[in-house]
């Protein structure tokens, strides 16, 4: 059987076509203002890559922020619920999936049975993983993929409080002004990110089993922090930002 | 001179329990100042306050709801973190909600021997609020004797009294020497100063006080002594940012308002024949955190007389960041001081201060008080 | 799915509720043309004490007050702005900045400008109750003010001395209150005052014990409107009768297996005040076929409960059930202190672990699937210790949501976030949307 | 919208001026300011007391060089040297990072001095809407400070706040404002005082059918509201005038006049440039100071 997920977030839509447990094409485009067409484009492009006919696709499940946009779904399931179906086809003993976007966080506590006991997202004013990384790498003037690299030769620990990204950003000026070495700063600011999503996963409970998942987690500066944080393991998938919408696809095979 | 007053407060925790190795006693954490410490003095047990640690921290998430002061969680997370892990008991006289549930939050998951909730009464204004607060009190130091297995007497209470009075009156005089035209002591020193009283066997702290007052009169600041200015609000124990308005914008801090530093000692206890309700008075009588300041603003006017006192030129107004009994005195407070012509400065704090964007705050404002000097 | 599986009808005693409220709020406003007094105090407050200066006397509360003005977008949005410009912080209680900002900007939402009351009668329970009329005073260029401290501890652990404490300032209160207003207080309309008051909270402790019924009667956002007459005016003859009325309706609805929700698959309860100007979600949880049946706010703010023989909760029997004859103002403050030290809303000010266990009661008397807790910035009382309560409510195997707003500031309230949430809660209890 | 990312919407212009009516400086008191901001730096230059060459152009990771530059690019031309500027100040968040400055003044005391230049002795308060900070000042007839305060909780009603907005909706800088203007009926602010949750609010608007005018409309409504609060804490008196960044933006400043009912007075030069300038001009007047007492050391130190 065929199905495909769709993920349709605040920053990219994904695509996953999964073929009896295997994921057969994939593609990540840039959502535009239209959700369903970005999904619609997405879809194609998957369709495309896995070389498929469209019409041996079974069902189509959305997800995330735009789920209830894309309109060619038969059905839709919660970021939550992707989040938690897709960790578990990684990581089948997961229990705690922490799953990080570019303005948003969740961390969902898993039953051994893979339901979910319990879930976190940010709040208010909590500035979510990915765009935080990236207005920092501006002010440090370099580029979002560098900071994980940077971050990892840091030489000492600087204490970062500010909780509003502007804020941490001017607070990151002042570092540079004190000439504060960049390594420090990008370490400062993964811990500062990383301390916010231990928060959220302390919330939940934190278990044994963790994984990452979503963008920010090809950024291993900020995975580094959150295992010196959390004292734990941490398993990221190789692609990390697909896990949701692999979890749609897997969700749209349980009601076919 | 003032080495010994910053290694107390620095090494807070090897010093409790060293002290509970020498005195084979027991120590008791306080969340608040309006814990009886007279009582505790008396049943020979040590009480030290628990104040933060001053780094972001990540583990209170699940037991405090974000709304609530950064203190209270900062205080929390020390008990979570079993910073604290010498403590014998834990006890919380009723003030803020948001410290009380720290303390409760630290009563579920970090449980003591011994852990006591005082109803201090709110309405300090009302007559029989040292009635009932000397009822508690006796409940209070039945409890102790409990915990204790130690009957407390009156000669017990009597020297429980004279401990933290003779503590009071030694930093206050301390203080007083801060109205001086150029003071001896900085403000941070100050702040070492009280900070270490709340955390040590005050019998040590009075001899160090008693020594320390015998050489500052001849001391002098090897700095001059810039604006005169009154630190005020909620909790304060930030000593980078004292520094860095002394040291770096070159200010002095000549006198505070703060629960962690003048309205911790600012009044002694007038002797009595009924201890209890000696002890009782002293409560209800001092200096009121803004909780218990109703219907009449009583600290407004103590606040007016400091700044009078010490010659006060400028006035920094902090705050913990959500502290609603603060933020209901603060417009009520810079609304008199903007009458008096007292230019006032306000920050919200947080566990740690951002000491970039506090500095430009801090220097225009002095700069404000200087600027005659740019035209 | 089907989408009706009990049969429901409209409440009949909705539009009675409903004219007694906006006739409260008329009856302030208009007190002074008919030679009456205005005073202003908390729905906590001990109302039944200036009832003792007579029938003309008319009251105007400040949180029901404050969630009146939340309903309005527009003008809590005014009201909000005008109390910031005015310097004060935007995180305090929301209840208390849209009431300064309904002073400010001089309007009454039921026409005309605030009207000034004649004095204060408020009572300190957490740290914005005395210090938000302060405040009020300082606006207002001065109102005399008369305090009570209530803060003697948890009930279990109630003594003569705490009780004395609070009845002494009462008694004081009493002597301020005839100086203040040149009245003479009259001790047989606060005995009766005081036994009202008993009876609209015993009263609607049993209205709200009906809920445990399946399916529920009454759901949470209808009851908001019957609970709210008890935070206007409890100690009023009008609003015990109301009671008494609507618990013989509610009996009747439960008798005749009528429900709330047409629907009710799920029973949920929620948590401190709701978001006034979003009830819809509650709306949005009825196409789960999910119920809220109530809270430890809605029951156990107004409502004044006991244990039971059997061990279950029940409305507190009253002083005159127990053929107590009330004769002396000193005897019924004593009760009426006692009674409202009870106050289930109110012992949690001391310790989670005493929320948790009433809220666990409820959630198994009142046969829950699921807990909602809302995590208000609005009210620093009553999240008080919230975070505890969801660790306990989970520890004790029951599934709970956590939302984020503000009771009264709209600005903090993330509409589709809540949802999303709503929907990712669903999907973990296995319920689906009726579509 | 990959072209968006890489496009850049925020960056603004950066640009040097020169005064064609003062020919040459050779014989006159040359002072400078410069302005180290946390996204912008200005240079001013000063002949006499008059405005003869400024510079403004984006801050770099490196204060002190963002400096050098800022001054360098406002001397292009001009045949000045370092060695002929007898006064500077440094101010800015990078202020004692001014390797060539005499002294290091914050920016609130020199964006007042400066705007009683710009705008005449009789403004009283100053909105500095800057990159990360937003300020509400008062001053008196000679620019000194009164009062001010700063945004604390909050980069609501901060430029870097607009910035992340023109990204978002792919919408140069520049025609933010003006777009903004262009809606029918005026939409409810956005809610959000958070610059990440105004943005997934903005998003969710877009997908909900919004225009981007609409958007933009709401987000510059709610600018101007929270700047608004802050003027009004701070204590509101006329004349009142804006400077920074955020006052080329008629979308805000026409939204702050209309909550007022006060219009601000019309800028004659680069708002951007009043930190700067208020530096140069306390240089001219602290180097007139120095000159008194001719003993006294020129020394080109940073700080006080």
């Amino acid at each position: 059987m065929i199905t495909v997920g769709i993920d349709s977030g605040n920053r990219n839509t994904k695509a996953v076509v999964l073929k009896d447990g295997q994921v057969i094409g994939k593609a990540l485009i840039l959502t535009g203002f239209d959700a369903n067409e970005s999904a619609r484009q997405a879809y194609e492009t998957a369709v495309q890559a896995a070389r498929i006919n469209p019409a041996e696709v079974a069902a189509v499940v959305s997800t995330g922020v735009g789920r209830n946009e894309v309109k060619f779904a038969q059905e839709n399931i919660t970021e939550i619920g992707s989040a938690a179906k897709g960790a578990r086809y990684f990581v089948p003993t997961v229990n705690t999936v922490i799953d990080l976007g570019a303005e948003e966080g969740r961390a969902i506590k898993l039953t051994s049975d893979g339901k979910i006991a319990d879930f976190a997202s940010n709040e208010k004013c909590a500035a979510g993983a990915g765009s935080f990384v990236e207005s920092m790498a501006r002010a440090l003037q370099t580029t979002p993929e560098e900071m994980g690299p940077l971050s990892m030769k840091y030489g000492k620990e600087v204490p970062m409080n500010a909780q509003c990204v502007v804020f941490a950003e001017s607070e990151v000026v002042s570092l540079i002004h004190q000439k504060t070495p960049k390594e420090d700063i990008a370490r400062a600011v993964h811990d500062g990110v990383s301390n916010r999503v231990s928060s959220m996963v302390r919330r939940v409970g934190l278990l044994d089993d963790l994984a990452l998942i979503g963008g920010p987690g090809r950024n291993q500066g900020l995975v580094q922090s959150l295992k010196d944080d959390l004292q734990k393991e941490i398993k990221v998938p190789e692609d990390p930002d697909y896990v949701s919408a692999l979890g749609a696809a897997l969700y749209a095979v349980e009601i076919t | 001179m003032f080495t010994q007053f910053k290694q107390w407060y620095t090494n807070r925790h090897d010093y409790a329990r060293d002290w509970k190795e020498r005195s084979g006693s027991k120590v008791i954490g306080y969340f608040c100042t309006y814990v009886p410490e007279e009582i505790l003095y008396a049943a020979n047990v040590l009480p030290v306050r628990i104040l933060g640690g001053h780094e972001p921290q990540d583990v209170t998430e699940p037991h405090i709801f974000g709304m609530y002061c950064p203190f209270s969680r900062d205080v929390l997370a020390q008990g979570l973190k079993d910073r604290f892990s010498y403590l014998d008991g834990i006890t919380i006289a009723q003030s803020c909600l948001h410290i009380r549930q720290a303390y409760t939050s630290w009563d579920l998951h970090r449980p003591t021997e011994f852990s006591y909730y005082l109803p201090m009464p709110h309405n300090v204004q009302s007559a029989h609020s040292r009635t009932f607060l000397r009822a508690e009190l006796e409940q209070f130091k039945e409890a102790v004797e409990q915990w204790t297995g130690q009957t407390i007497t009156d000669a017990d209470l009597d020297r429980g009294i004279d401990i933290v009075n003779t503590n009071r009156r030694l930093l206050k005089r301390i203080f007083e020497l801060r109205r001086q035209e150029n003071p001896p002591l900085s403000g941070q020193e100050a702040m070492y100063l009280v900070l270490s009283s709340q955390m040590t066997d005050k019998r040590e702290h009075n001899q160090a006080l008693e020594k320390l007052l015998e050489q500052l009169p001849e001391r002098e600041l090897k700095r001059p002594t810039g604006e005169r200015l009154m630190i005020l609000g909620s909790e304060n124990d930030d000593i980078p940012f004292t520094e860095m308005v002394e040291q770096v914008c070159g200010a002095t801090f000549v006198i505070d308002d703060h629960c962690t530093g003048t309205r911790y000692f600012w009044n002694e206890s007038v002797p009595n024949e009924d201890r209890l309700l000696e002890i009782a008075n002293r409560y209800v009588d001092r200096v009121p955190c803004p909780t218990k300041d109703w219907p009449q603003r009583k600290r407004l006017e103590h606040i007016q007389k400091l700044i009078e006192d010490y010659d006060v030129q400028g006035v920094i107004v902090i705050q913990q960041k959500f502290c609603d009994p603060h933020e209901l005195d603060i417009p009520a407070i810079q609304k008199v001081l903007k009458g008096k012509g007292i230019p006032t400065l306000f920050l919200e704090f947080d566990v740690t201060a951002p000491l970039g964007p506090f500095r430009i705050r801090v220097e225009a404002f002095l700069e404000m008080m200087r600027q005659e000097d740019l035209f | 799915m089907s989408t009706q599986i009990y049969p429901t009808e409209p409440l009949q005693l909705w539009g009675k509720a409903k004219e007694l409220r906006e006739k409260y709020y008329l009856d302030y406003r208009d007190a002074h043309e008919k030679g009456g007094l205005r005073w202003a105090g908390g729905a906590w407050s001990f109302d039944a004490v200036p009832a003792g200066l007579g029938r003309d006397v008319c009251s105007l509360t400040s949180e029901p007050y404050g969630a009146t003005l939340a309903h309005n977008k527009e003008l809590s949005l005014e009201c909000l702005e005008a109390s910031e410009n005015a310097g004060y912080a935007r995180d305090l209680c929301s209840y208390m900045r849209l009431y300064w900002g309904s002073i400010l900007i001089d309007k009454y939402p039921y026409g005309g400008g605030y009207p000034k009351p004649d004095f204060i009668w408020q009572d300190h329970i957490c740290c914005s109750h005395a210090k938000w009329y302060q405040v009020v005073s300082d606006l207002e260029g001065g109102i005399p003010m008369w305090d009570v401290d209530v803060a003697a501890g948890p009930y279990k652990d109630v003594t003569p001395a705490k009780i004395k404490y609070i009845v002494d300032q009462l008694q004081d209160g009493v002597e301020w209150l005839e100086k203040t207003t040149g009245r003479k207080f009259d001790d047989e309309l606060f005995i009766e005052a005081v036994k009202n008051e008993m009876r609209s909270t015993s009263l609607w402790a049993a209205v709200c014990a009906e809920n445990k019924a399946v399916p529920a009667p009454l759901e949470e956002k209808t009851m908001y409107s019957l609970y709210v007459l008890a935070t206007l005016s409890k100690a009023s003859r009008e609003v015990a009768d109301f009671y008494a009325e609507l618990l013989a309706e509610v009996k009747d609805r439960v008798a005749r297996g009528i429900a709330a929700v047409g629907n009710e698959q799920v029973r949920l309860m929620s948590d401190t005040q709701p978001p006034w100007a979003f009830l819809k979600i509650f709306r949005y949880l009825e196409r789960y076929g999910a119920v809220s049946v109530g809270s430890l706010y809605t029951f156990g703010l107004e409502g004044i409960w006991e244990v039971k023989e059997d061990g279950s909760w029940g409305p507190r029997t009253t002083p005159m059930e127990k053929g107590i004859e009330i004769k002396t103002r000193q005897q019924a403050m004593e009760l009426m202190v006692d009674w409202n030290l009870s106050k289930p809303e109110w012992q949690h000010f001391y310790h989670p672990q005493l929320k948790t266990e009433m809220m666990l009661r409820i959630a198994k008397e009142w046969k829950l699937n699921g807990i909602m807790l809302h995590y208000n910035r609005g009210c620093e009382g009553l999240s008080l210790g919230i975070a505890e309560n969801r660790l306990g409510l989970l520890k004790a195997g029951f599934p709970v949501m956590t939302f984020e707003g503000n009771m009264g500031d709209e600005r903090e309230f993330d509409e589709n976030m809540t949802m999303a949430r709503v929907d990712a809660f669903m999907e973990s209890l296995g319920v689906k949307k009726i579509r | 919208m990959n072209e968006n990312e890489t496009k850049e919407y925020w960056r603004w212009k950066e640009y040097n001026w020169k005064n064609p009516d003062i020919p040459d400086w050779r014989g006159s008191l040359v002072t400078a300011g410069v302005d180290v901001g946390s996204t912008s730096s200005q240079a001013v230059i000063m002949v006499d007391g008059e405005l003869y060459a400024f510079s403004n152009m984006r801050t770099g990771s490196d204060s002190p060089s963002s400096a050098l530059d800022a001054i360098n690019w406002a001397m292009e031309g001009t045949g000045l040297t370092l060695n002929d500027i007898r006064f500077t100040v440094g101010t800015g968040y990078g202020r004692v990072n001014v390797p060539f400055a005499d002294k290091a003044v914050t920016e609130i005391a020199c964006h007042a001095r400066g705007a009683n230049f710009m705008y005449g002795p009789t403004v009283r308060t100053l909105l500095d809407m800057g990159g990360q900070d937003c300020k509400a000042i008062h001053c008196d007839e000679r620019g000194k400070v009164t009062s001010f305060l700063m945004n604390d909780k909050c980069a609501a009603g901060t430029g870097r706040g607009m910035e992340v907005f023109a990204n978002l909706l792919a919408v140069p800088i520049e025609d933010v404002g003006a777009m903004s203007l262009s809606v029918e009926e005026e939409p409810a602010p956005v809610s959000s005082t958070c610059v990440v949750f105004a943005k997934t609010e903005a998003t969710g608007l877009l997908r909900a059918g919004w225009s981007k005018e609409k958007v933009l409309a709401a987000y510059c409504s709610a600018m101007a509201s929270r700047v608004v609060s802050l003027l009004e804490r701070n204590g509101m008196e006329k004349d009142f005038a804006i400077t920074g960044g955020i006052a080329k933006n008629p979308g805000v400043v026409k939204r702050i006049e209309r909550i007022l009912g006060v219009e601000a007075l019309k800028p004659i030069y680069d708002t951007q440039i009043a930190g700067a300038l208020g530096g140069a001009l306390f240089a001219k007047a602290l180097a007139a100071k120095a000159g008194k007492d001719k003993s006294a050391p020129q020394g080109k130190m940073a700080g006080r």
